[in-house]
This record gives structure tokens, C-alpha cells and sequence, in this order.
């Protein structure tokens, strides 16, 4: 998809369920053209057609398919998946729809993950909802890449996918603060202890906590692997558009500043453009 | 019934229909570009610019308050030779006005601003944003004391002979006295309102939530104020005014014409719906055709006050 | 842990707890009586008072707002004779603080109140609302311009040793200034805000909607502006400060006290739950218990900004 | 019900239906205390849980019962009903509510109508939802009193009830300014008409648009009938705190207002207490 084909539609929930405490996932119908998301990109959801909440909120896309229909002659339906946190009124809301409730989605948006090269092990770094936009990913380069996943989290709940990355034949490696699921301590101590055989070439895909993806950058820096990184940031357009979502790149200084739009220029960067605070 | 009329005229700038974008909610028209048609806009009003390239504010920027949102983007825009070399191109291929939002920490910044704008012939207006602190006068905005305003608009009248909006800000005892200045200083037109300051705190952290601390107030919250505002200057002041403030419909857009706007920006709303402000066009039009009005002039200032 | 303490005092008046009710929005106190139990809030703050009867405006007076909501009631009251002869009674058997909200058309009518008022025992303190026009003055609201803020507030301290608290107009240009003439004059404490100037439209009457043209905004839409003005005035004036404008929850209650509050008024919110003041205490209560702060007041000002 | 035993509760929707195009009557559950209800009183309904729209939305009773528990040892569940048009933002949503779905309910609020000499002919007058709380008042007045009722609207659609009333054994007297549904014109002139006989002691009770309850106040006062009229008006608080409400009393002037409200003193008054603009 172009990024001059960005689309506005209305969406119908097929299902809304919790999949872990404080965690659900949602399928919603897309027109035939989500298929040409790549891994990486969000939609901007209006949860109420009303102004409470007034903006839209962002979701990583978390998988794409297709169901058969109930019919025999009816079209082929699309849909997209999401995978999201109750964290405040947005996501309240978001949690609160029924099979056949509407929504205004906007999307897909942004830049995804660059493929890299096939012959690298695919190393996947993610906490928390942070493993929506990394399945999605997984699925795509698990054909013909090798793939390792690393998941962190503060507890045993915050672990999300593991049984979908399994299913998709991909190894998994959890580490939780309270050792309650994997090893106990930080994913990036595993993932360090993990690259630390040297060899292989490598590229490292992260999506998760502000924390978790400074550290990951750094040891990719110190491994010379190539890093990408999705970020977040509050937004109000989704569009580069209102200025609101800025971080700051890697040249910046306060005399010669420079902002990149989470929204358009991201929300996947090369960890090495990015100014880690 | 033939298609009523929905073309206006404002401060000399001729222009399809009432409907624009308002600054710093549109980009520089471009980032839309693939949501709506820009030519069925009335005009398209830029990011506000200024003379050297702006960094603006540190994060966050940007937060939901009820209602609305506040932003303290601080006028980070890309200044006026990379909007001449890389945004002009693009807006030359759209046949529709363009207005160039603009600022300056300084008298001298606006009006050589406004020198350098002159010169450019895809730009078909200038709004002056007001609401900037003035770096001479201690930080005071310029759009906060009449007498400011008046000096300032009174410099940039001199530097140009487009047609000269002065965006007003809402932070005020008295926007009347605010308005007469400007058309003393022989402004064309007013655009209000800008955005009301506002703040949002953060309790678990004990923090602001924006970085700068406080921030510009818009959506459909302040609506009200802006109406109110709107009115009382059409009623006391013989310019143009463009109305804005929490615009998300087509009866929004007539309501602020009825209150005494030739015209409208849409600003928040852009966020919410790419397409709104072509739909405001398409449903506005739709419902002069409704009630039988045959052109959207017949209702400005058309309010009833008995 | 034991009970936090949440007892405040605000210009010497002593009260269990920060929440009290906004005048205007709360009647009397007695309509609503049954729904909450009164002897749980920090105060009640009565409909503001005039020396005559007043009329009010003709109707309609109130239409909600995005978020909010505009009334021109007009300041319709029972005058002071009936209040001391009808409300007081009913006051008397409540242990709560009563504070008495009151304008006058000049000062001579606020002078003439606030000795009233320093006769009844119930009163605990006074209330002045100074956004009102001041006829004297061609209807310029004495709360518009700081010279008339101070002669009036002077006026009143001359009249009453209860303690006065001021309730400011967000409607100026800078409200610290306001905030200033009202400390010079001896106020005890400041109230903000009252309502914004706003309006509301009926495109197809192509009619304000209220009678009155404009009204007061109140409600969560305006919260940020009131933020903002309460972090403004604590930083720069002396007084304490009670926060009022969309309050609803605890946790805009305390964001205000964060921003410098002493205590909070909750307004528009009580028309949605005629039981939320004394749900807020409750809900404040409880937030201090789970961050183990073991009193309020420690929660005033401290906002940290870096 | 004393006026101190208002109530605020949580109330489940036990069915929402269109009723005729544009108007929808729903079935909420209530606590026990409901039962003391009179006619004419209304509830004030939050349908949001949020700030669009912010207040509450005033309503009259259209009927009160009790139904049978699913289950055989579950408690028996009061409800209320109302009768609603949709005409905008807050009707809008709660058209769109389903069964199941709850609402914040503050109520009954107001007084009621009197319910005068059992012996008089009660005639009842009303158009729209005005029908609302004239039905639930004809329920308890037709078991005494022999009772008429006089409905009117611009078309068919929007004469409501009559089925309800005719079940209850009372006479309809239907007037459609387009006559599409009984006479042709307004039903005042029906009910004018009808008086013409003089003799019987009688008492009117009206609820509908302003208009129509102006022209049947001045009809009962031309007859010596008196009459009670429930009105209308913007609302915010519903108990007398706001001064939002009011409307002139009869002894209004410029110099000595006599303002009331319609929340509290009302929504039912007779007819000779309001000042007819
Ligand atoms: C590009 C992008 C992709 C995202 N993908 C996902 C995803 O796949 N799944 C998912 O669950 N979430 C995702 N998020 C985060 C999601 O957008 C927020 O959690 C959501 O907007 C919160 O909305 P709310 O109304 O529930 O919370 P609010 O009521 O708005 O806020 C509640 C609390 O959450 C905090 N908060 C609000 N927005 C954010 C934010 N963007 N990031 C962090 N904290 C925030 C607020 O500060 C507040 O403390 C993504 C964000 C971005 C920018
Ligand atoms: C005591 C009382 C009892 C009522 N009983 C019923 C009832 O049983 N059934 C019923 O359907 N309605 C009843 N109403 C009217 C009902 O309250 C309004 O129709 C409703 O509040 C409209 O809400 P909304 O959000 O859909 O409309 P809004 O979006 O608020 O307004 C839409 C349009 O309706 C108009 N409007 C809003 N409120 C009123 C109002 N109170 N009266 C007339 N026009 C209004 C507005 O001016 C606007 O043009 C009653 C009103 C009162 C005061
Ligand atoms: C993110 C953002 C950026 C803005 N930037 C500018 C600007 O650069 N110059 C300006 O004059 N106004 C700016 N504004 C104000 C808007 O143009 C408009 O006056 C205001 O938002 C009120 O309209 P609305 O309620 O429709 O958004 C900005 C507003 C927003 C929300
Ligand atoms: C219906 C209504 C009546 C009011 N009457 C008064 C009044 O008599 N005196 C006064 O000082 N403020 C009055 N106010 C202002 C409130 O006390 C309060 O300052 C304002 O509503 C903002 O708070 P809120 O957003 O919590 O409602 C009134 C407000 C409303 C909504
Ligand atoms: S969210 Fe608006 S620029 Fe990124
Ligand atoms: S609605 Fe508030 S007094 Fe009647």
C-alpha cells in the first residue's frame, strides 16, 4: 500500500475478548485493501462517534485474514486484528463493544519494519502490547527467515503470544521482573546472554516499553546489529499533520533540533536515528 | 432549484465556499492530500511560519482534555525558504487559495515576514498570529494589549499589499477593543479565535502533562466562547471575520456564519475526520439547498436578536 | 495506616474536608438534602444573594454545550431577608460550614450586603462573586479590571470581619493582576473561576438559544482553563485558593490542589450526580490511604514542574 | 413517595422498541421503592457514562409494573417505562441501547398529577410523548372515574397509545392536522366540541405541546373545568437547584416576578397558576 492510500472506514467487531487480564484482542472487518499493511503500520480508532473520547487512539495492527463467509454467495470478508491494553477511557470503551458494534478505523498509517535481509536471523524484542505489531511481523518473516523471540514483562500476565509464536514454530525466550513466567530479570539480560556467541548475522526488531527499547538499542550498538524500533507517543492526527507526536532524532541539539513525527516518519525507526533520553 | 451559491469573499480573497483549515491542524495541506479533495476547500491556511526554522516545544506536546485537547506544539514549522522551496510546489498544483499563517518574536519579524510573503504570488493571504510573546515587550503577546496589536499590524500594512488576517487571540478581557485596533491598523479581515491557554496535571506523577506546562485549548469545548466572541466583534467591528473555534459540522459552520462570519476554519476536527472539512462543504451545501437559500452570503450575521 | 487527615483551613475557616459545593449549583443546600448526607462536605456555598429579590432572566436559561453547559439564569434569588428568614433555619441544623456566595449592582450595594452578612452566626464566610457589571461604571463587570476589583473588595473588608473570599472572571486578559488587586485589598482568600463567556445558536430558529444571548459556560470543558488560572495565581499571590471548573472526580479535585488549590467547589457536576461531592471525599479519602499520604494538605501546591 | 425519597440507581434495559417511526418505548428495571411513583412524575436519565451528552434528560413515566423472575427463586423485579421521541443527541443513544445494557436513573422527581373528585369525568388531553404520563395517569384513574382522552398530532404517526387506551376500556377522540387518523384538524377543537354539552362536573389533565396546552387551558377556563397541564422545559438539575427550569407564574410581571419551577414546582400545575406567553 501506497502511502498515499490511507483509508477511512467503518469497521464492524466480529469479536472482543480478553485473552489475559487487563489484555484483549479484537477482530474487526477491513476492506479488501488492509491485505497490503505491512508489519509495523497502525490505525487511529474513534471508539465513540462522539466527542468523549474526542481523538482517535493508535493500535499497532496485530494480524490480518480473511473469513469465509456464512453464505455461500457472499464476498469474502477482510478483517484486521488488534491487540490492546485497558489502560484509560479509550481503551475502556474499546473494551466494552459487542459482535456487530461499529467503528471509524484510519489506516494503516505509517512506516512498518524493513524485511532485511533473509539470510539473517530475525531477532524479535517486545513487552507488553508491544507484541501486537511483532506477531504480525513474525508471520511474515517466519517463511523464510529464522526467527527467536524475546518477550519481557512485569509478571506472568504480561506475557503475551507465547502460544502464537510457538504455533508458528518460532522459539520463544520470557523473562518476567517476579520470575513468575521464564527466567527472572530483564529480557534484554536474555537477549544479551543470547548474542553473546557473536556468529550469526543478525537484525533485531523491538516494540515495547521506552526502557526496554533504549536498552535493546544499546545492545545492538555494542553487537554492531541492526536495530529497528517502534515508538510510541501520544498523538492526535496519525498524519504528520498537528506536530503533537514528535521524538527527537539522533542529530538533535537544542540550537539545531531535530524532531521526527512518530506518526509519518515512524513509528519504526532505525534505533540508531533516534536520540535515546 | 438550481445549486445555491456557496462562493465568499473575504478581506479581497475570492473563494469557493466558506470552509478552511485552520493553522497547524493541516500541515501544509499536503499531509491531507489523499483524505479529501483540496479543491473543493474554500482555502487552505498553512502551519504558522516564521522566519528561520522553528524547533518548537520539547515532549509531550499533546493531551485530551474533556471535550478538547490542549497543544503546546510551540510554532515548530520548517520557516519561510523551506516552505518556498519545498511546500510552495506542491500547493501550485492545487487550484485553491492559500493563506499563510505566519509570526514573529518581533515587530521587525513580522513585517519583514510579511515583505518576503508579498513577494510570493501562490500565496493569496496573510494571517497574522498574534498570540506569540512579544521578546521586546517582556513576553507580553502582541495580541494581549490593544496598543501592541495596533503597532504591529500597522508594520505589516506597511510591508505588503496582500490582504492582511489578524488571528485574534481569545485570552482577553476585551476582544472588541482588540478588533478595533487591527482595523485601525487597517487590517482586511479577523480570524477568531486562536486557542484559550490551558493546562492539564498529571496526579500519579505530580506533573504537567505537557512539557511546556500549559497549552493552547481547541475543540468542541471552547465552541461556545468562540460563538460568543465572533458575535460580539461582528456586531461592533465593520472587517470580514472568519470564525473558529470547534468546528466539526456543517451546522457549526452556519452557526459562526450566522453569528457574523463570512467564513469558517476547521481546525481540531481535521484530527478526528481527514475528510471533514469537504463533508462540512458537501453538507452545508446540501442544506442550503434544504431550507432554499440561494447563496450562504444571505446568512451571515443572519442571527435574530429579538 | 490510619485515617488521613483531610480537615483544611481556607481564610480561617475551618472545614473537614476541601470539597464544598458551587454556588448557584446547589441551591440552598436543603434540594439536595437527600441525596447526599451534608455534614460529609467541606462547606456549602450558597446561591449567590442580593439585598432585593432578583428576577432572573426570562427563560430559555440553560443549553448544554459540547462538554459543558451555559447558563443565564441571571442571578435569580431569594434576596437576603428571605434567606435569613426561610434558608437559615433549615442551615442551622447542618454542621457544615456555610459560606454566602453575593453580588451587588455597585459598591455601595456590596458594602450594604456584606454588613448583613456579618450579623447572621450561621455565616461563615462571604463569598463575593464580582462578576457581576457594575452599573455605575457602564456595566463593565467589577471583576474586569483590577481598580474596580480593589475598590469594591475594599469596600466589603470595611463592612465584614467574616473572612472574604473573592470569586474571579476567567474572562480577562490576566487574571494574576486581578488576583493582586484583590490581596491588596484585603481579601482572605480567592475563589476560581466563575463562568466563561459563551453562547450557544439555533440554526434553524436562526436564534441564540438562550434568552439572554449569552451565558456562562461551566462544566469538565472548561477544567484546563481553570487549571491553568489556579497554577497562575498560587505561584504569584499570598492567598489561599479555592479551585472550581469542571470538577467532577477526586482526581480533578486533586489535580487542582496540585496546581495550588487549598479546597475545591464542585459545580455543574452536582446537576449529573446529585450525590458527587460527597462521593469525592469519599473517592479523595481512599487515594490518600492507597499513596499513604497522610494528610491532604500536603498534596497543596506540589506540583512539580523542572 | 415522599419528595425526600428520590432516588438515583443503576437500571438494566429489559427491552427498546420502535413503537411508530420516530418514537420508542423502553422497559428499565427499578428498585422496589418505584411502586410510589404517581402520575406526572418523571426521571431524569443519564445515557452516557461519560461527557457527551453531559446532563441528564428528563422523561415522564409511561408505566410501572413488575415482572416474573426467570428463575423461581429469584426476587420479582419492579420496572418503569418510557415513552420517547427521538429528537436528538441523548434520545439518539438511547435508541441505540439493547437489552442488557444499563443506565443511570435519578428519579421520581416532580409532582404529580392530582387526581381530584372520583366522581368527575377526567378528561385527557395530550399529543407526542405527552401521551406518556396520561397513560400511566388513566391506569389509575379508569378502576373510579370514567375517563376520555383526547389525542392529537400532525399525522397518523405521531398519535400514540391509542391501542393502550382503547385495552383500558376509554374512549379515544383522535384529531391529525392532515387527517390521516381521525377528524381533520386540532384536537382541541375536538375537545371543544365534546364540552359543548355543558353539564357534567369534569377535570382535564393535559400533557403535549405548548400550543396545544395553551388552547386547553383556555378551553377549561372558558368551561369553569379545571384543568392540570404537565410542562416542559430545558433542564439541567431536575430538583430545584438550578433555576434552569422556570417558567411565568400567573402573578408575573416585570416588577414582582413570580418564576417557577418546572422541575420542582411542577411538572404539573393547574392550569390558572402559569401565565400563558
Ligand atoms: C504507534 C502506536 C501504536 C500503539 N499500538 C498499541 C497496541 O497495539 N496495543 C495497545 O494496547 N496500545 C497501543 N498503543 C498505545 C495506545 O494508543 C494507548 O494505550 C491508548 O491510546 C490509550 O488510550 P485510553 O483512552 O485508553 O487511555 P487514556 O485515557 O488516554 O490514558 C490513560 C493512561 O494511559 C496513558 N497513555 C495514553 N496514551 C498513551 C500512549 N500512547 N502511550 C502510553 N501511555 C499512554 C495516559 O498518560 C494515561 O495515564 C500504541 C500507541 C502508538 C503511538
Ligand atoms: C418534565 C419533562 C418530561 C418529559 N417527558 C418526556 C417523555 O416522556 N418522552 C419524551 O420523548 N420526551 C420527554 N421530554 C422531553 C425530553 O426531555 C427531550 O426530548 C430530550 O431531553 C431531548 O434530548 P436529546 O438529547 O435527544 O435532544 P437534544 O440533542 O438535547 O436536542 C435536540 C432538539 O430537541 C430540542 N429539545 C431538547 N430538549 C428539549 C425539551 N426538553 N423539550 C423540547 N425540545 C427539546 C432541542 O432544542 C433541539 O432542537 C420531557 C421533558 C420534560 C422537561
Ligand atoms: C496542534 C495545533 C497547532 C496549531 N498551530 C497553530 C499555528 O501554528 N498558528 C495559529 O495561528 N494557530 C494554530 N493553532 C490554532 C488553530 O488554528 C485554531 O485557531 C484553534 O485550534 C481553534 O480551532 P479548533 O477548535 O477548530 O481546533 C493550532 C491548533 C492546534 C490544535
Ligand atoms: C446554573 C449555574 C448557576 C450559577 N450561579 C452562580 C452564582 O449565583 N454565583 C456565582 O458566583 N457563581 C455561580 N455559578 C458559577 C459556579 O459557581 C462555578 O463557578 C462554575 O459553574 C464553574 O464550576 P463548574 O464547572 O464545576 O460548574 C453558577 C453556575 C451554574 C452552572
Ligand atoms: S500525530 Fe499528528 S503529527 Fe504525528
Ligand atoms: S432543572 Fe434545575 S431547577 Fe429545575
Amino acid at each position: 500500500m501506497k502511502k498515499d492510500e490511507m483509508m477511512q472506514f467503518k469497521s464492524m467487531v466480529i469479536f472482543n475478548d480478553q485473552i489475559s487480564p487487563g489484555y484483549c484482542k479484537i477482530r474487526l472487518t477491513a476492506p479488501r485493501e488492509i491485505v497490503q499493511s505491512r508489519p509495523g503500520q497502525f490505525v487511529m480508532v474513534r471508539v465513540y462517534d462522539g466527542i468523549d473520547p474526542l481523538l482517535r487512539r493508535p493500535f499497532g495492527i496485530y494480524d490480518l485474514g480473511v473469513f469465509e463467509p456464512e453464505y455461500p454467495n457472499m464476498p469474502k470478508q477482510h478483517y484486521l486484528e488488534i491487540l490492546y491494553k485497558i489502560v484509560g477511557r479509550g481503551t475502556g470503551i474499546l473494551q466494552s463493544l459487542h459482535h456487530n458494534d461499529y467503528l471509524d478505523i484510519l489506516g494503516p498509517l505509517g512506516n512498518g519494519f524493513t524485511m532485511g535481509n533473509e539470510d539473517d536471523e530475525k531477532i524479535l524484542v517486545g513487552g507488553g502490547f508491544g507484541l501486537a505489531p511483532l506477531y504480525f511481523l513474525a508471520k511474515r518473516l517466519v517463511s523464510v527467515s529464522n526467527v527467536k523471540v524475546f518477550i519481557g514483562g512485569r509478571k506472568k500476565e504480561d506475557i503475551l503470544c507465547v502460544t502464537e509464536f510457538e504455533r508458528l514454530g518460532i522459539d520463544t525466550y520470557v523473562a518476567t521482573d517476579d520470575g513468575t513466567l521464564g527466567s527472572m530479570g530483564l529480557v534484554t539480560e536474555v537477549l544479551e546472554k543470547y548474542l553473546s556467541d557473536g556468529g550469526k548475522r543478525r537484525t533485531i526488531f523491538a516494540c515495547g516499553p521506552g526502557p526496554m527499547l533504549k536498552s535493546t538499542a544499546a545492545i545492538a550498538e555494542l553487537h554492531g546489529i541492526s536495530c529497528q524500533v517502534s515508538l510510541e507517543s501520544n498523538m492526535a492526527c496519525g498524519v504528520g499533520a498537528c506536530l503533537g507526536c514528535v521524538t527527537k532524532g539522533s542529530s538533535h541539539t537544542e540550537e539545531k533540533p531535530d524532531y521526527r513525527c512518530v506518526c509519518k516518519d515512524g513509528p519504526v525507526f532505525d534505533s540508531r536515528q533516534i536520540l535515546w533520553g | 432549484m438550481k445549486k445555491p451559491d456557496l462562493t465568499v469573499e473575504i478581506a479581497g480573497i475570492k473563494m469557493r465556499n466558506p470552509v478552511m483549515t485552520a493553522s497547524g491542524t493541516f500541515g501544509y495541506g499536503e499531509e491531507y492530500s489523499s483524505y479529501l479533495n483540496l479543491e473543493r476547500l474554500g482555502a487552505i491556511v498553512t502551519k504558522g511560519l516564521s522566519l528561520s526554522p522553528k524547533a518548537g516545544n520539547p515532549m509531550p506536546r499533546i493531551v485530551e482534555t474533556p471535550g478538547g485537547m490542549l497543544n503546546a506544539i510551540g510554532l515548530q514549522n520548517v520557516g519561510i525558504e523551506a516552505f518556498i522551496e519545498n511546500k510552495i510546489p506542491f500547493l501550485r498544483t492545487v487550484d485553491t487559495p492559500v493563506i499563510v499563517n505566519f509570526f514573529g518574536n518581533t515587530e521587525d519579524e513580522y513585517a519583514e515576514m510579511a515583505e518576503r510573503l508579498d513577494k510570493i504570488p501562490e500565496v493569496s493571504g496573510l494571517e497574522m498570529n498574534i498570540s506569540c510573546p512579544n521578546v521586546k515587550q517582556g513576553g507580553i503577546a502582541f495580541g494581549s494589549k490593544p496598543d501592541n496589536a495596533y503597532s504591529v499590524v500597522k508594520a505589516v500594512r506597511e510591508s505588503t499589499i496582500k490582504p492582511i488576517i489578524v488571528k485574534l487571540s481569545p485570552n482577553v478581557t476585551d476582544i472588541v477593543e482588540m478588533a478595533h485596533a487591527c482595523a485601525e491598523a487597517e487590517a482586511d479581515g479577523l480570524s477568531l479565535i486562536n486557542t484559550l491557554t490551558g493546562m492539564a496535571i498529571d496526579l500519579q506523577k505530580r506533573k504537567p502533562v505537557l512539557a511546556n506546562i500549559t497549552g493552547g485549548l481547541s475543540g468542541p469545548a471552547i465552541k461556545p466562547i468562540a460563538l460568543r466572541m465572533v458575535w460580539q466583534v461582528s456586531r461592533a467591528v465593520d472587517l470580514p471575520i472568519i470564525g473558529i473555534g470547534g468546528i466539526g459540522t456543517a451546522t457549526d459552520a452556519l452557526e459562526f456564519m450566522l453569528a457574523g462570519a463570512s467564513a469558517v476554519q476547521v481546525g481540531t476536527a481535521n484530527f478526528i475526520s481527514p475528510g471533514i472539512a469537504e463533508k462540512i462543504v458537501h453538507d452545508m451545501e446540501r442544506y442550503l439547498v434544504e431550507n432554499r437559500i440561494s447563496a450562504v452570503r444571505e446568512l451571515v450575521g443572519a442571527l435574530e436578536i429579538q
